[in-house]
């Protein structure tokens, strides 16, 4: 028991949201410089390399749709980290995170599902089809939503976030689902040309920007989420400062 | 009155989101449908309204048996039913309530789900103006339901025989008019001008139902 | 305001549990219920509320004695076991509704806050009813009766679950609703050290009736 | 791009326009909180740990 | 614990009627689609299958709601939590009580509905195994939902809206392995036998995730 | 049986609502908690119960000083404000169900008619729960606490809603447990009666807590 709490409080030392705090100060407007370095050369390569024989020019969609679509599902599953690290060691950051990433989230799946329509109807001929790729990214989307709203709908910060940890795990049934929707059902979508087990299957030529632009992304997912977090303790300590002063001031009638 | 109308649309909001929630729910049943049936978009097009007021029936049955009993379980019911106003008219705006808070929002929302489900404008908008003119009278049958409910301590049973055989009628009435005005041959106007001849049947039998069941409860 | 209860008589299930209880109350009177778990307060209370029908007799307020008579129900507060107010509602948004429900024109009840002061509990009406601890429930839900006036209280078991000071305090806002007119009663189980009240002591089951199929 | 110019731009549009939305509202949700924090600072409310020792 | 059992079976015989509910609604459900879908008879017993586990789905979630709110409003729920017996057996015992007073009367009714939606004897069949062996792990689902609604002032639809995603690889499942039984040509053991393993799984997942937050949301 | 509270602290919503809290009950020992409405009390009996998370510190039961301990909740029986019966089902299927549920081995607890009898209402065991009186109720919840034997009773306001005769005979239903080696924490408006108890008196608000974002 007592060595458990003391590894604890040690864990939470070298994480405690003033620590943190004073981190994300210094790395976040390095993050953002990065960022934008990276979306220059990703945007540039992107428009400068040689459309596909087959797709022609629509594949450039894909340098936004695929880090779009990796971004929401790896989004969740930080999520899910950060659940449980809310559960098993009930660190105040983990609540920060998993709710600093819900939105982003929810941003990222939005933007995978409207790049996906928008390349479905030249390519497919559809803007939407009840695909179990396309829906599973669908339900996705719907859960995001539902755990925002389920985080908002109580007021205890702290028992807001361990039940919603527990959803959160729960739903991450979805992540398998949609990453092997396409081997399990024969769906129009692509199966998977860079992420497999052999190596990519996919021409240089289209490989270097797209992993330029998923860098960009995933660097710009982590410098608004290092921000949402910063916001978040802040909401928190705001908090907090203003039920001290309505007790004080109570106090002193 | 409004105050009461304004704190049944603040509890059922206090969920979270409120509306958005509604929508949201409507959204995922109607995503659920196309893994069961399969992505035949030409089906699902033409199972698309009747699956749209299902959603909206299982919407407005979540929930609507707690409308009386919830007040009864606090004691609410109780300052309700000393009052002078006459009880029709607490039920009603109850309803009124409950309508706004759970229906109207899927009625705005059943246009996005025409999309999804490939109908077409005519489709959409049909299914849309049924849902409006006939959702309120599921909610009013269904107070018939809660209020029986209450007045019978053990009459669950009797509330689910009571209370969806006469939802069917609206139901088929609100399905075949979008249809009607989709694909024909029949006309449009007949189902409809019997499921807004519905609503207003319901919208006085319902509470008035329900409010002489409340009378009879009290214990 | 006078109340007036004639030959009440009162079923619960197929039990009679009080039969000829007849009662007349002058503005200011209080009556107390006393008697035994299950002797029929509760019962009684809520026949003169309107809420059980009484199997024989009725009660009626009138403004005065030979005015015109309508059902006490809606000349009264009830205060039941139960708080009737919303856990999920702030205590301010409760007594608002309250307020606005009971009280349509507006007229004679104190504000939210100064309801809840004259409870003793100022400051938290901004608070879920449902955090409150079980005493503070109930003073909130006495403060129902303080929002919207009614000349006729009807409390069951008023201080249940109340600490001394707060029994002090629902004392002297009897005494203070009977000093301006106002007919109280109550039933308890412990004495509410209000002044010059009358008693009725409750005996439960009152007979089998046999009904008509006797 | 000819035909096609719609749908790439369309997404690449989309995609602008979600990201941008996403980076302002946490930069300006940053601003207004930090704005919170000054202002409950000047009102005298502190932290334990930024209060001066000799208070305590 | 069959005590337990017991007490909750007869609960929801007694007062909820939540089986009747749950028939009837399936009922109305099945009763609709054929206005969609057009008396297109050989259309109907294809998506039949489909149809009946779209409607099981959709019945299991009215009352589910209640399932723990119940127990925290009169207290019992407290103590259930004090006991030595684990709490995911408790929930475990809840939800299997759960299922035999709502999904299994569904199971049972299944077959007429096969014979409403024009189906042959081997799809009724296999329609009504899948929805034996699969409907348990909609009620562990749901159990979740359900433990994770005490904790909001309202639970309805906002659990629903996150339960339903979780049960859509049951759905599939157990539609495809119907399908599979009646058109072929892909196998039918396969889909059945991952049903079986997915209600195994959220039988154990559903009850320890929904102990776990009733554990953190006791207050 | 001991009950040991070791430096309890706990939180309801922000405020930490008590800290330090620490008692030792041997076998035969009663703890009454008193204070005002909102100070703590049922609180306090709730993290012993296990059913709060307390901030700080623990709650354990031990068969003696030297004995393994284990959470207290285990060996406690708890009344609280709400009386964990079924409206809907007869007393008898409530204690039934309670004395299987808490007991399945069948050991140390009275007989449903017995446990009735000693709460002082035999023979209505027949009729649904909802059916009762407010007090019936509660002497029935009570008799929850007979019908499986536990050796730590807590009860929050058990007395609420009861008669006199009713007050005694709870108060010998605690002596008498507490005579076998029970231990009882119980939280009270109204003196219990009991002999050669301790007291606590909860005070309510131990302070904001910054906790780790301040
Ligand atoms: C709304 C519709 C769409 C959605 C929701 C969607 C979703 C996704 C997801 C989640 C991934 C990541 C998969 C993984 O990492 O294994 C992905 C990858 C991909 N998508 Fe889409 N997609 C959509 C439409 C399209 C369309 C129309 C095309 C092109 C014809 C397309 C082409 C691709 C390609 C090439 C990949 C990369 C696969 C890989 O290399 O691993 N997608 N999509
Ligand atoms: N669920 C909750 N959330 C937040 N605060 C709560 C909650 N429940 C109680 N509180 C607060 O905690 C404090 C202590 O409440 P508690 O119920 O322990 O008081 P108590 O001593 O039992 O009072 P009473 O004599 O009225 O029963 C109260 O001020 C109350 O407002
Ligand atoms: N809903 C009911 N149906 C049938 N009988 C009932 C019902 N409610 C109460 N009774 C019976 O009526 C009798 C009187 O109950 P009542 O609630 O009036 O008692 P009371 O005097 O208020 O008791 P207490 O002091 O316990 O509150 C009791 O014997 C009870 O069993
Ligand atoms: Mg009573
Ligand atoms: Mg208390």
């Amino acid at each position: 028991m007592s060595e458990t709490s003391l590894a604890i409080s040690k864990f939470s030392d070298l994480a405690n949201p003033t620590r943190f705090l004073a981190l994300a100060s210094r790395i976040i407007p390095w993050l953002a410089g990065i960022t934008a370095l990276c979306f220059i050369i990703g945007l540039y390569l992107s428009f400068s390399t040689e459309g596909d024989y087959q797709q022609g020019e629509t594949v450039r969609i894909m340098y936004v749709h695929v880090p779009a679509a990796w971004l929401s599902m790896m989004c969740y599953t930080i999520m899910s980290i950060s659940a449980i690290g809310t559960l098993v060691w009930r660190h105040p950051l983990a609540d920060v995170s998993a709710k600093a990433a819900a939105p982003l989230g929810a941003a990222f799946t939005l933007l995978a599902l409207v790049t996906g329509s928008l390349w479905g109807k030249p390519m497919w001929g559809t803007w939407w089809v009840w695909d179990a790729r396309l829906t599973s990214v669908f339900i996705l989307f719907l859960m995001y939503l539902g755990l925002i709203a389920l985080n908002r709908a109580m007021d205890e910060p702290s028992k807001a976030a361990r039940v919603t940890a527990i959803l959160i795990l729960v739903g991450f049934v979805n992540i398998p689902i949609i990453k092997f929707s396409v081997d399990w059902w024969n769906t129009l979508h692509q199966s998977a040309s860079v992420l497999r087990l052999d190596g990519p299957a996919i021409d240089p030529e289209f490989l270097h920007p797209l992993l330029i632009m998923a860098i960009a992304f995933t660097l710009l997912f982590f410098t608004l989420h290092l921000m949402a977090m910063r916001n978040e303790i802040w909401r928190r300590r705001i908090a907090s400062q203003r039920r001290m002063a309505a007790r004080m001031a109570s106090r002193e009638e | 009155m409004t105050a009461l109308f304004l704190r049944d649309l603040r509890l059922s909001i206090r969920a979270g989101g409120g509306a958005l929630i509604g929508i949201l729910f409507f959204l995922t049943v109607v995503a659920v449908i196309p893994f069961g049936v399969g992505p035949d978009l030409a089906l699902l097009s033409r199972i698309g309204p009747a699956i749209v007021w299902i959603g909206a029936l299982l919407a407005a049955l979540l929930g609507l048996d707690r409308l009386f009993q919830a007040e009864r379980d606090d004691g609410s019911l109780d300052l309700m039913l000393m009052q002078e106003t006459p009880l029709v008219l607490t039920v009603f705006i109850k309803c009124a309530a409950h309508w706004t808070a759970t229906s109207l929002p899927l009625v705005i929302a059943s246009p996005l789900l025409g999309l999804f489900m490939n109908m077409n404008e005519t489709a959409i908008g049909a299914t849309m103006l049924t849902l409006f003119v006939g959702s309120p009278a599921i909610t009013f049958i269904g107070a018939v339901g809660a209020a029986v409910a209450i007045a019978l301590p053990r009459g669950g049973l009797l509330v689910s025989v009571l209370i969806l055989p006469l939802t069917i009628p609206v139901l088929i009435f609100g399905v075949s008019a979008s249809y009607a005005a989709v694909v024909g041959p029949a006309p449009f106007l007949p189902p409809f001008l019997i499921l807004i001849a519905l609503t207003l049947f319901f919208a006085v039998i319902g509470p008035a139902a329900a409010a002489l069941a409340l009378r009879n409860t009290a214990d | 305001m006078h109340l007036t209860a004639e030959n009440l008589a009162a079923r619960r299930g197929e039990d009679l549990i009080f039969v000829n209880v007849s009662f007349h109350l002058q503005p200011g009177e209080a009556l107390i219920l006393t008697g035994k778990n299950g002797s029929g307060k509760s019962t009684l209370l809520r026949v003169i509320a309107g809420l059980l029908r009484p199997e024989k007799g009725s009660v009626t307020a009138s403004d005065s004695v030979s005015a015109g008579r309508r059902p006490a129900a809606e000349a009264s507060h009830y205060l039941g076991h139960r708080n009737a107010m919303k856990t999920e509602l702030t205590v301010a948004e409760n007594l608002d509704f309250w307020r606005s429900f009971l009280e349509p024109r507006k007229a004679a009840g104190l504000s939210t806050e100064e309801a809840a002061e004259a409870v003793g509990l100022p400051g938290i009406t901004h608070l879920p009813f449902g955090y409150l601890s079980a005493g503070q429930q109930r003073r909130f839900a006495f403060a129902k009766l303080l929002v919207a006036y009614r000349p006729v209280w009807l409390l069951d078991e008023p201080t249940a679950a109340l600490d001394t000071s707060a029994d002090r305090l629902f004392t002297e806002l009897i005494e203070a609703h009977r000093r301006k007119g106002g007919i109280v009663v109550a039933a308890t189980h412990q004495p509410l050290g209000l002044e010059g009240t009358r008693e009725l002591k409750m005996t439960g089951f009152a007979g089998v009736d046999q009904g008509v199929w006797g | 791009m000819s035909s096609y110019a719609f749908y790439v731009y369309g997404s690449y549009g989309f995609a602008a326009v979600v990201t941008i939305a996403v980076t302002l509202w946490t930069w300006t949700d940053g601003r207004a909180r930090q704005k919170e924090l000054a202002a409950l600072e000047a009102a005298g409310i502190r932290r334990r740990s930024a209060r001066p020792k000799d208070e305590e």
